[in-house]
């Protein structure tokens, strides 16, 4: 055998590495982007042999010109476009003003999703309004697409008297049952095999509600992405699987979490799962492809994951500070642009939107979320409103046992 | 009345259950067609159909993950982990979402499950076949833990386990599973079919979470126990000749203060005995709620009887198993101290 | 939209069921067998992406009158193929034998590898002696092939005084470090991040070994087969990874892990690996596989995944019955046949073997097992030739510390 | 000698290792270029190379999978998880494998391997940045705990740890990684800089595992604590103004009993203080161990001053800590008893 000839050579560990750091110049390599339009929009009950090129292109319906290519743009209502805008927009402002009430000391800790708002928001409004969510912490565009007030969302933030979580959770992990949104975990992963769950559990009572679920590319490591994957297929769970890559997960590049040798969106097809990656900055292309899904797992052909190549254009969350691991203009050099200006550029290529009323459209939701802010930070910000400190023994479990009984009077002195 | 052993009083709570509540599913590894490697779950999915009892990948982590967010829609799982060896995959769903969910959605979702699971050893399982990893459950704020020690209990305990909203670990001691074990591995094995607790009724009844029983009234010194130690305890009690009250937890957590503040002031000795390994196990918590409680009473240090700290080992499974000299042995010496 | 005028369907929760069932006659289906030779192989050096067809193939180098076809044919000299039956044949002697020992009370649990020879020894013959080897428990091939003494595989076996292992492990749960097998475990799947992180330290420190991990079909659900597979790609570890697709899981088929919606080789397309599937009954395919992946590794190409499809001929463990849930003749409905009489085939149709030197080396190895048999028997079974119970507290830690040291006094009455 | 925090001594520690065995490697998320989240690994990479200072994919079960395989290659992996409410996923890998390989293999394998881990509350990182789960791993045979309290130990320590050829668990009091902090949140940050401990020498020492130390010696009762809560309790007993004797665990596994013992057959009286929650926790075992030694020197209960059994909020994370106000009370009540 040859190989008993051959001296052997020494191995060598690899150690992936992004293309630039900082006091470098930014650098996306040679980053594959289809082009809008460029993609097929296979039928929704396609068989899954049939759609196995589609986690190595890029679905993309907007163009640089902002016009809508191709088989995946949707034929969405004005209407439906502008409430996206706009609820983008909001997302935006919001973001902005927590960063700064966070680092005013209103509260210990926030996370944007700048640059990402399509993700959530598209998301959202191509799902039905009974459709189950669970999401990471980096979708606050889902409530507020879905209508769930900024008030509510601020003084959980707060941790006021007014915080529905009665000031237990960390800022961001919000909870709202009310608008199918499930309660965040810090604990990264663990959402995803509970949506595959509670769409088994819609398939067990043959229900028509669907679930969705949503992890950063660096958490498609952890095991639940693997049993969320695995437990899909088999069950073949209604449950759209949505990767959200926006290249790092705090310090790491996406190529830490495996991205370098293959797409997130591959990953699905290892189950024999459909796998879409989409461009995740193009509010049409993010829209059409979770309709698609949707469709796919409401007529009963079960899952598909959805890689929505995106970036994160702001620190990780108020606790980090980017420019010591990645060049500081390295968002301003993602080649897919910004989700909400994208947008904007098609509607007014489209001839319904201008300048003028994105404008007054800024300034109006600004004024929204001062007005929120206002009356958020009336009822309390951290520490100023405390909820009952008795509450603190509330709710780990349904009723309170002797033992935390006796520890709750111990506290209160009782 | 039928005569049950615990496999099948367990089978008729899960039978009873689903009967009478549609939400409740079963599922796990081997449970469905095969009815599970101890057969606890036999029949199931040939009376309630595929989609309520159905097997499961391997992934222990993905049966909690799924159960939760099938609890979170108004499910009751019951999901069988097929040794208690084989939980710790699952152990940030259980820990970190199942007993934290509904603190910190403020009681918005919360997720109603069971898990089954086989424990103990004494079957020469080696050392992932024979674990008692309770203790490690007591400790995790926002979980209830079980472990019953015989089939009338095992049904009524399940049944309660499976009616409650919050996650219950219920740890099914497998030496038990055919019939009561004292520990005296050399005697021949004894049925359940005359023992008076395999006298189960058919339909539904519940044993309420968080609470003892005494299986023996005594005197002298109390004896903490569940699972198959309260047999041993007995066989100890007996063999020793010492009028010890006997104690079968039934639930470790929330566990039943009461009854044992009033038995150990009463007698003033208190020996505890599990067959998890010692250090930092549950009788360190029941040795400490002791003292804290009973302080003043107290005529001998509290003794614990326990598993050694190391693994279970296969060939020389019978002196790690705390059996009933041993616990003779403690009982002596909490009655030698004036 | 149109979804919003059909009336929605009911969802459908799909559970994956077997072929056939006991009482029905067994039935394999549609099973996708490629002719042997029929698929092409590539360079040691090929990039992933040339590679994405081998997963739904089926690599086969015999044919079904024992020619070896195609370009995988390895060209093996004969001594390697004789000493390749030879261990097939004494692997399958020594669990009849043990199996029987069990059954006779002689220990405690017994597992069988029957039908599934090839796999180990011809994986143990490709590799070198100094590969690091990381089994399940169904690989006992590996020990016999490096030649370790099956009495001391008895002696573990009986936990009697001569057991390395002191007694503690059950049976089959070996370790020998002296050629290279790792300590199996009981928990399924905690090998597989063990030998890339074995593999990586060899690339760390530049060694030449690589290694290589078995684990079956139901245990690729586990969390451990994720997290090998991705940090084996992230960090290009010179490490096979082997799934050994046997069709069952205890009472599972393998539907259950996912293998109805895609192959088990497909998961490694989803990380960017290259993904083998390989008639896992024929010893030279076998060979062939495995020694392509070790070539790929040892030259700093990264890992490789080979599913190796084959069948559970025997029953799960000495604990269980399959006649209670798969017909009982379907081991000898198994189209790919048994490794051992397809090796003979061969090698008869190659000229170098007859069925007379077939029936000597037989009784050879049944000879060979009997010998060792009464000795393990002479040493002790089960219960009959404890190890000293002073050592159950030795190797918790390296040096016994004082609450052990207690406790082992407590035990002996000290 | 330079003053060093907490953060530093640590670096130094792994720093100090790295140069003088090849064998070391360090990796976990984040830990790489960046040098974690807290900044323990800061320069690490840069001085020894990505091969042996590498980010990891965000999977703690991968991470202490492969570091077990490395440690059976022969290695020393220093693995950093990045919050010790994040260990859950490695927990199998961590129980199951890395404390029974060595048990398992009859000595043929093991791991020795240094999990570090950030721990406590006190950041306002609500319940998933905050839990002290040590007890949790106490009662893992084969596992070694260790938890410092001031950069001195804190360096000594890990690499004893390092050096150790089991695995070791090593908890981080987050809380203490810039400066002592008695849990008067209410006042100014203090600085390390101006505490003894902050006198780190830079090159090698070990301070060996499984040996308490005696911060504050005294004759009234015996304090038991570990990591943020020794600064508490030497703030309360000097509030409280309490002779106490407080003692710094270091290793919670092995534990130094003789020095607890010695210390309580003294003073007749002892309070066990950690921020874990209380049912289970290693303070359970502390009791159990005290009374089981001491039995007939207790001249009043064993008080448990601990965390609350609920996950830690985020708003009212002061109700929850247990400061010094708690740890007086229980000084008080344990001396009050004649
Ligand atoms: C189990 C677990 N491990 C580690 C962490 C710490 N952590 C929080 S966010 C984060 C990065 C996640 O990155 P990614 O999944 O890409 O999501 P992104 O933040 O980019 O949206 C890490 C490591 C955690 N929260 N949970
Ligand atoms: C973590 C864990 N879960 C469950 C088990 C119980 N168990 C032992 S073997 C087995 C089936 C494994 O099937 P497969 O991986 O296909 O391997 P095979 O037995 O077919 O070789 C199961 C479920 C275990 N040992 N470990
Ligand atoms: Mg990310
Ligand atoms: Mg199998």
């Amino acid at each position: 055998m040859s190989k008993k000839m051959k001296k052997p050579e020494s191995l060598r560990l690899h150690v992936p590495e992004p293309k630039s750091r900082p006091g470098h110049s930014s650098d996306f390599g040679e980053m594959h982007l289809s082009p809008a339009g460029a993609i097929p929009r296979p039928a929704a009950d396609a068989a899954e042999s049939k759609l196995r090129e589609l986690p190595y292109g890029l679905i993309r319906v907007l163009d640089d010109a902002g016009q809508a290519c191709g088989e995946w743009a949707p034929a969405l209502p004005t209407e439906t476009l502008l409430k996206g805008l706009r609820a983008m927009m909001l997302t935006r402002a919001f973001d902005e003003r927590m960063m700064r009430a966070q680092r005013q000391g209103k509260t210990s800790f926030y996370m944007k999703c700048t640059g990402e708002e399509a993700v959530a928001v598209a998301q959202a409004m191509a799902l039905h309004p009974d459709d189950m969510l669970f999401p990471s912490y980096r979708q606050q565009g889902l409530l507020i697409a879905r209508d769930w007030p900024i008030l509510d969302m601020m003084c959980q933030l707060y941790s006021n008297s007014a915080d529905r979580l009665k000031g237990r959770q960390l800022p961001v992990m919000y909870s709202v049952r009310e608008v199918g949104f499930f309660s965040i975990s810090g604990n990264l992963g663990t959402q995803f095999p509970q949506a595959v769950g509670w769409a088994m559990a819609s398939a067990i009572k043959n229900d028509t509600r669907i679930a969705a679920s949503w992890i950063g590319d660096g958490t498609t490591a952890e095991s639940d992405f693997h049993h969320a994957m695995t437990f899909a297929t088999v069950y073949r769970a209604p449950v759209i699987l949505n990767v959200v890559n926006n290249q790092w997960a705090i310090s790491s590049f996406q190529g830490i979490a495996g991205g370098e040798s293959a797409t997130f969106a591959a990953r699905a097809i290892g189950y024999g799962m459909p796998g879409l990656r989409v461009d995740g900055n193009d509010f049409l292309a993010v829209y059409a492809a979770t309709q698609w899904a949707a469709e796919r797992a409401r007529t009963n052909h079960g899952p598909t994951m959805i890689e929505l190549y995106t970036y994160r254009a702001a620190p990780h969350s108020t606790s980090d500070d980017p420019n010591a691991y990645r060049p500081s203009d390295e968002a301003a050099h993602w080649p897919l642009g910004d989700p909400i200006l994208r947008l904007k550029q098609h509607l007014i290529a489209s001839g319904i939107w201008s300048d003028e009323q994105h404008a007054a459209l800024q300034k109006e939701v600004e004024d929204q979320v001062k007005v929120a802010g206002r009356e958020a930070e009336r009822i309390g910000t951290l520490g100023s409103a405390n909820p009952d400190p008795s509450t603190l023994f509330e709710d780990v479990f349904k009723d309170l046992p002797v033992h935390l009984r006796r520890q709750r009077d111990e506290m209160l002195g009782a | 009345m039928p005569t049950m052993n615990m496999i099948q009083a367990l089978n008729s709570a899960m039978d009873v259950m689903m009967q009478r509540d549609d939400n409740v599913v079963v599922f796990g590894e081997d449970v469905g067609y095969f009815g599970g490697v101890f057969r606890v779950t036999a029949g199931l999915q040939k009376k309630y159909g595929q989609t309520r009892v159905f097997d499961t990948p391997i992934a222990e982590g993905g049966i909690l993950g799924t159960a939760i967010g099938m609890g979170a829609y108004g499910l009751r799982p019951v999901v069988e982990v097929q040794f208690a060896d084989y939980i710790y995959p699952a152990f940030d769903q259980l820990v970190s979402e199942a007993a934290r969910l509904r603190y910190r959605s403020a009681g918005e979702f919360w997720a109603p499950l069971v898990v089954r699971t086989p424990c103990g050893g004494g079957i020469f399982g080696g050392q992932t076949h024979s674990q008692s990893p309770e203790g490690i459950f007591t400790h995790v704020c926002g979980l209830k833990t079980v472990m019953p020690s015989n089939p009338y209990d095992a049904k009524g305990l399940l049944i309660a386990a499976i009616e409650d909203d919050d996650p219950v670990v219920f740890f099914e001691p497998k030496r038990l599973y055919n019939g009561p074990f004292d520990g005296h591995h050399d005697r021949p094995l004894k049925a359940w079919s005359s023992h008076p607790t395999s006298d189960v009724p058919e339909g539904h009844y519940r044993i309420e979470l968080g609470k003892a029983s005494i299986v023996r009234p005594g005197n002298d010194v109390t004896v903490l126990c569940y699972g198959t130690m309260v047999h041993v305890c007995l066989a100890a009690a007996e063999e020793a000749g010492i009028d010890a009250e006997i104690i079968d937890l039934r639930t470790l957590l929330p566990v039943d203060v009461d009854t044992i503040e009033a038995s150990v002031k009463r007698t003033g000795r208190c020996v505890i005995v599990h067959e998890a390994t010692r250090t930092g196990g549950y009788g360190a918590e029941l040795s400490a709620i002791v003292q804290e409680h009973c302080f003043w009473h107290l005529q001998a240090p509290i003794e614990r009887v326990t598993g050694w700290d190391t693994p279970y080992p296969h060939a020389l499974e019978w002196e790690y198993f705390p059996g009933p000299a041993r616990v003779t042995a403690a009982l002596k010496r909490a009655m030698e101290v004036a």
